[in-house]
């Protein structure tokens, strides 16, 4: 493989990708109708998640791809959950801190803000 | 003009955090030294025109790499140790705390007493009484700053935040906002007086208005319909507030909560948000009907709940 | 050869770092747009924690027939891609031609439903403001500012890679392409995918949670 | 300027064989070939143009609230005016002054000079980047003439989204652009250092500069979008009134300042990576040593740029941020300070045994390294948790950063200028009058902000108009050293001016400096490079045992 000539993916692997996407869209829509209790989040986003990666590798060639790429390509992902993880480092302990010690005086105290919408 | 070098010392926190100041002071000199005499001592000794030896040196460079990128490692560890340490002695009250309300808005500080006693731009408080704010905004964020005691904690719309001293010595000390709120952020200033024991009590009783604060929430309490629901012989069944304050409260989804200031605020704003178990979302919101005093009133009031029947 | 060989630019030796560099700055700018609607994503995902039942309600409003659909052409959109992708490298200009047209075809309907989608979702009080609905506990609101961004943002990017397919549509009717260069493609398919992708995430996030 | 003009210079330099025309001449002289060109060192002084008028306006606005300061009434301007100064002088300075001072415009021009290439990999966008930075820059100017914002350039909701009845809406717009621009910039220099180094010039070959360039890249393409999103989000709230950050609506405002500091956290980082590269740069040449612990030295760009990724919870200890939270970014941000100790260690070793001259660009270089090992020994206090609960929002923040930016970032940028001005110019500036100049920043920088350590652990709240009368001594002192910095600032801006005209011709290698920018003729050609350079050796091949001969001293 040179860079003037990147493999060309076979018509039948994106026919094959494309039954896959619209099979798992299918799925995903089907799971979300059922109450599977907490299953359905991890459902979702596992469905999210293998139609993210069935387009990055195959239809986006990251596959086929050099090192150099998958750098890039993880770098963003890994940027993102960088951002999320120590956000809620914050968020996920606001309110743990007052249950784990069972006082009400630290610091934080578990309320996100309220709202001042009157309801109806 | 005068020329302070140090600000005051007025409480135990102060000298902490200045301890932990000088600690760093002192390093960071050391380092000043380490780095700042060889350089100067090599711009001499190597400068153009001036004969040394500049033969290459086979110093173990490796080694020398390795050894200041682990001693500076080592000795931030300790400072970051020493600075969480001392960061959870600010954080956390010691328990007997004396609670205040505080109230932060454009661009003034209002302070409520559970005595009933308010002021406005001043906190009197008797010395080495330990004191527990509970911080609320009303519009945007404002800072408590008490460079005194070095504290400070910002007061978020929304929420409580809280903020506690001690003060060693009477005498009166600068309060400042120190998170920018709008034009008069410079002038949202203010003054702690700490007083003796006996004056404390004394400006207690003198600008008492007869009514405590759990008082006033209490005649708030009947005047919002809150007692229709929450007393006795009512239709809609809602959970009794005896003994809630401070009590781990379960949750319809199974989580368990302590019910601290910050749960009955929501309670009574946003009852949608935590559901008592065992009972149905029939508490209506009460956002906009009640103003951020009031809400530290019901607050005092439903504190004072012990196991009585109201 | 010789004539692909005029594509080079000034500034690079040979056609091969010409592509390496117009295709690895793509994928930076793919990184910076994770970035870009992974902001979107942490309030999401903030929110989603606080207020979770409210959230779960407010999920519930949003148009599933619309988005499932969206996303069954958006899937769609990203297989003609790869086929015009397909064809150029073999040097087919017709095919190339049609996929292409075909792909702008999709995401043109894409935004049309949307467009329907949004029609409705305004009628039904749905857009954040004074006239929001009254059925919804408040911070409902707040999905629904997420669910406008979100959704707005993309479209934004749909419509951008549609301008971009209608270029390489002009450059392959002026006969640009050649199975020997025929980078445009891959990289104008490059964003097409990534556009695709966050839909994928949206349509999670947004229409399935908490649907029961 | 003229190549043509009758050659007056007494130094003897090596004719360049066939005299090729400079990137003056080339393409023309009319002021459409400039705005329209896409060469990238052209592209590199329309920055320079643009930042030293952004500079200008920072700095008129810093002179202003510096006399105001001057007594503790607030009495030459009004509260709300004051506020506005800070936030113009805030705003500017970071994002259309120091962000781009050196990677726009010293990267720019060297980049691909130091890379051996003839010009980035994309220069038609490297020119949309300064358009765009100019868009920004005028909507901001704009917002400034309409009235001005009063929210600091921090623009903390819900006072921005809400409460504030000032121009928010249009500086946001105008700083979402030269973000824009920002992007493009890191983007193009991503792949220009990827893609088009000369043969032979691998990874551990690029000088210094361009380790820490490249890593200021990946931190401007990978934290900007956020910002950029938290001001469409912050616009948003504005307009509609319906937003994610305001309690009254059921927002958070503290996720404003987690995503707004997760992107100024490494932004801070980009106002001082590219200053630590100039340094590298300027050590080893006025040392006439290769560097002490080249690896390490960039390793720890990178690794700065990485690690400051992880820290942005320091500036939010006193939020009402989570206590644990607190936790992870002091240590993360000790962490991070790590390497910045390295270089400095380097940069002092690599003076043992040197050739030392004390051009004005090695003064800068010693400046730097001075004021910014206070700032970043400050930065320490600041993430030892107890502390910044006391020095948090004081004026000891606001020293602790003027000793980076301006004691580092600003000194690095003015070091780098005159390295490179015989090369952008083909001029030399007059070298005892650089030296003064260095001298007076140096002083007065020290007077301006040192004091303000002081005020600051005193309890002088940042952002005040007006003060308790017992700081006055301090603002006085400040004040005072500002009008010295001023001075030291109008110096350089006077006798650059004047080298344009009446400065010695530069040969093309004043500093015998071994940097593949200097092997061609100064000003460079239009394509950089008569031949494609080829790297045989590793960077900063000096000796400091042989006597040199350098166009001064
Ligand atoms: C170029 C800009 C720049 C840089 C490089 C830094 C570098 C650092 N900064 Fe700074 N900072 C700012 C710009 C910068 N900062 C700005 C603008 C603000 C305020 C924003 C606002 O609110 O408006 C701020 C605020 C700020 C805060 C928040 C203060 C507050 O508001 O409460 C903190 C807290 O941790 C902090 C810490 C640090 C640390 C630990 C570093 C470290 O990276 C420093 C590392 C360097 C060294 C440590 C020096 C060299 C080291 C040695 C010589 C080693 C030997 C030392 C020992 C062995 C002890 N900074
Ligand atoms: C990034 C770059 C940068 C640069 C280069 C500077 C440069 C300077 N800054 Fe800046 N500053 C910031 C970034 C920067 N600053 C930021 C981000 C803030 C926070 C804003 C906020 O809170 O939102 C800030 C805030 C800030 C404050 C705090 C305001 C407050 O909190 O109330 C002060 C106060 O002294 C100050 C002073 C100065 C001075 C004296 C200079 C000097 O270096 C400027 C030197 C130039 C001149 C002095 C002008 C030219 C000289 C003359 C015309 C001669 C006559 C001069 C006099 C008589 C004084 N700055
Ligand atoms: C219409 C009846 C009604 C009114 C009026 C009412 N409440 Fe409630 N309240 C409830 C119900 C039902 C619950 C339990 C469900 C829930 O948690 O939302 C409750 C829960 C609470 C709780 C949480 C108690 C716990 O054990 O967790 C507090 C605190 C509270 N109310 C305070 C108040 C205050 C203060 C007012 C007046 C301003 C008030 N309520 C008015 C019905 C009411
Ligand atoms: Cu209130 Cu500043
Ligand atoms: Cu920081």
């Amino acid at each position: 493989m040179t860079v003037l000539n990147p493999p060309i993916v076979p018509r039948k692997i994106y026919g094959l990708i494309w039954v896959v996407l619209l099979l798992l869209l299918l799925l995903n829509w089907g799971l979300a109708q059922l109450n599977l209790g907490p299953f359905n989040l991890v459902a979702t986003l596992a469905i999210a998640f293998i139609q993210m990666m069935l387009m990055l590798l195959y239809l986006m060639h990251v596959r086929y791809n050099t090192p150099l790429t998958w750098v890039f390509v993880a770098a963003g992902f890994i940027w993102l959950v960088v951002m999320i993880n120590l956000s809620l480092s914050d968020y996920l302990t606001r309110g743990a801190v007052a249950g784990r010690f069972g006082k009400s005086w630290i610091h934080e105290t578990s309320v996100p803000p309220p709202v001042y919408l009157p309801k109806p | 003009m005068t020329f302070p070098i140090l600000p005051e010392q007025a409480s135990k926190i102060a000298t902490q955090t200045d301890n932990l100041c000088w600690g760093l002071v002192s390093i960071s000199a050391a380092v000043c030294l380490i780095v700042f005499v060889p350089m100067i001592y090599f711009l001499f000794k190597y400068r153009n025109g001036h004969p040394a030896d500049r033969s290459p040196s086979n110093l173990p460079q490796t080694r020398i790499e390795i050894a200041w990128t682990i001693l500076p490692l080592l000795i931030f560890m300790c400072f970051y140790v020493w600075g969480a340490k001392a960061y959870f002695n600010i954080e956390r009250p010691p328990p007997g705390a004396m609670e205040i309300n505080v109230i932060g808005k454009q661009w003034m500080w209002k302070v409520q007493h559970p005595e009933g006693n308010r002021e406005i731009d001043e906190l009197h408080v008797p010395v080495g009484r330990i004191v527990k704010l509970t911080m609320t905004s009303q519009d945007v964020i404002h800072d408590f700053f008490l460079p005194a005691f070095r504290t400070k904690q910002d007061v978020v719309p929304g929420r409580y935040t809280t903020e506690w001293f001690q003060a060693d010595k009477i005498g009166t000390y600068h309060l400042f906002c120190s998170e920018y709120c709008g034009t008069s952020h410079s002038h949202m200033e203010g003054r702690v007086i700490v007083l003796s024991q006996a004056d404390y009590q004394a400006w207690l009783t003198e600008g008492q208005p007869g009514t405590t604060l759990a008082e006033s929430g209490e005649r708030l309490f009947r005047e919002l319909g809150c007692s229709g629901c929450h007393l006795g012989q009512s239709v809609i069944r809602a959970p009794p507030l005896q003994g809630l304050f401070g009590k781990p409260v379960p949750l319809n989804d199974g989580t368990v909560v302590i019910a601290d200031e910050g749960y009955i605020r929501d309670s009574i704003l946003l009852p949608a948000k935590q559901i008592t178990g065992g009972y149905t979302n029939d508490m209506p919101s009460f956002a906009g009907r009640v103003s951020e005093d009031e809400l530290l009133e019901l607050i005092a009031y439903i504190k004072t709940l012990g196991s009585q029947s109201p | 050869m010789a004539n692909s060989h005029e594509a080079v630019a000034e500034q690079f030796d040979d056609m091969p770092q010409q592509i390496e560099a117009s295709t690895l700055g793509m994928w930076t700018f793919l990184a910076t747009e994770i970035l870009f609607f992974g902001a979107l994503f942490l309030a999401y995902i903030v929110y989603r924690h606080t207020y979770a039942q409210a959230f779960a309600l407010a999920g519930r409003h949003t148009l599933i027939l619309y988005g499932t659909i969206n996303t069954a052409l958006l899937l769609t959109s990203s297989f003609t891609m790869s086929l015009a992708i397909h064809s150029a490298q073999e040097g087919k200009n017709k095919p190339l031609l049609g996929f292409l047209l075909l792909t702008i075809f999709l995401g043109c309907g894409f935004l049309l439903v949307k467009g329907l989608e949004y029609h409705e979702d305004v009628h039904e009080h749905l857009f954040p403001g004074a006239h929001f609905t009254r059925e919804l506990p408040a911070p409902g609101q707040i999905f629904w500012v997420l669910y406008w961004v979100m959704t707005g943002v993309h479209s934004i990017h749909l419509a951008a890679g549609i301008g971009l397919l209608a270029v390489i549509v002009w450059m392959a009717w002026r006969r640009r392409f050649s199975s020997y260069y025929h980078n445009p493609v891959l990289i104008s398919g490059l964003y097409w995918h990534f556009v695709d992708v966050i839909w994928v995430w949206l349509y999670a996030l947004l229409y399935l949670i908490n649907r029961h | 300027m003229n190549a043509t003009l009758p050659q007056t210079e007494t130094l003897e330099i090596p004719k360049p064989p066939k005299r090729l025309l400079t990137y003056f001449e080339d393409g023309g002289r009319t002021v459409g070939s400039w705005l329209l060109t896409t060469d990238h060192k052209r592209i590199g002084i329309l920055y320079l143009y643009s930042i030293v008028a952004f500079f200008t306006i920072g700095a008129i606005a810093a002179a202003i609230m510096r006399l105001e300061l001057i007594t503790p009434a607030g009495d030459l301007v009004t509260s709300d005016t004051y506020n506005k100064l800070f936030t113009i002088h805030g705003t500017v300075m970071v994002w259309f002054f120091l962000i781009p001072s050196i990677p726009s415009v010293l990267g720019n021009f060297v980049v691909p000079l130091m890379l051996g290439a003839r010009d980035l990999a994309f220069p038609r966008l490297n020119l949309l980047s300064w358009y765009l930075f100019n868009l920004g820059g005028l909507l901001a100017l704009y917002a400034i003439a309409i009235g001005g914002v009063d929210t600091g350039w921090t623009f903390y909701t819900p006072y921005s989204s809400t409460f504030t009845n000032t121009h928010v809406v249009t500086m946001v717009a105008g700083v979402f652009m030269a973000g824009f621009s920002s992007i493009l910039t890191g983007l193009n220099f991503i792949v220009t250092t990827h893609k088009m180094r000369a043969p032979g010039l691998t990874w551990f070959r690029l000088p210094l500069f361009l380790w820490s360039n490249y890593a200021t890249s990946v931190i401007l393409v990978m934290a900007t979008p956020v910002l950029a999103m938290t001001l469409v989000l912050l616009s948003i709230e504005r307009i509609w009134g319906v937003g994610v950050f305001d309690p009254q609506l059921g927002g958070d405002p503290v996720l404003f300042q987690h995503l707004f500091w997760f992107y100024s956290h490494p932004a801070v980082y980009i106002m001082i990576l590219p200053g630590m590269g100039v340094v590298s740069e300027l050590v080893t040449c006025f040392a006439r040593k290769p560097i002490f612990g080249y690896h390490f030295v960039a390793f720890a760009s990178m690794a700065i740029a990485l690690i400051g990724f992880f820290v942005w919870g320091h500036h939010m200890f006193t939020s009402g941020a989570s206590v644990y939270s607190g936790l992870v970014f002091s240590i993360t941000s000790y962490l991070v300070a790590v390497p910045s100790a390295i270089k400095v260690f380097n940069w002092t070793m690599t003076l043992h045994r040197g050739r030392i001259f004390l051009n004005t660009p090695m003064l800068y270089a010693l400046g730097f390294i001075g004021l910014f090992t206070v700032g970043g020994l400050t930065g320490l206090f600041l993430a030892a948790l107890a502390l910044d609960v006391h020095v948090t929002d004081t004026y000891f923040v606001v020293a602790h950063f003027h000793y980076i930016m301006v004691g580092g970032m600003v000194t690095g940028f003015l070091g780098g200028l005159h390295y490179w001005w015989p090369k952008i110019t083909g001029r030399l500036y007059p070298e005892s009058l650089g030296r003064l100049a260095a001298l007076i920043i140096f002083i007065g920088f020290n007077l301006t902000f040192f004091p303000q350590y002081v005020m600051g652990y005193l309890g002088m709240v940042r952002r005040y108009h007006a003060y308790a009368p017992e700081f006055q001594i301090y603002h006085v002192m400040s004040s005072a050293g500002a009008s010295i910095l001023g001075v030291g600032y109008l110096l350089p801006l006077i006798y650059l001016i004047w080298s344009l005209k009446h400065g010695k011709k530069a040969p093309a290698n004043p500093w015998n400096a071994t940097g593949l920018e200097w092997q061609t003729p100064s000003p460079p050609p239009k394509h950089n490079f008569a031949q494609t350079p080829i790297v045989t050796r590793p960077p900063y091949q000096y000796s400091a045992e042989t006597e040199e001969h350098m166009v001064y001293g």
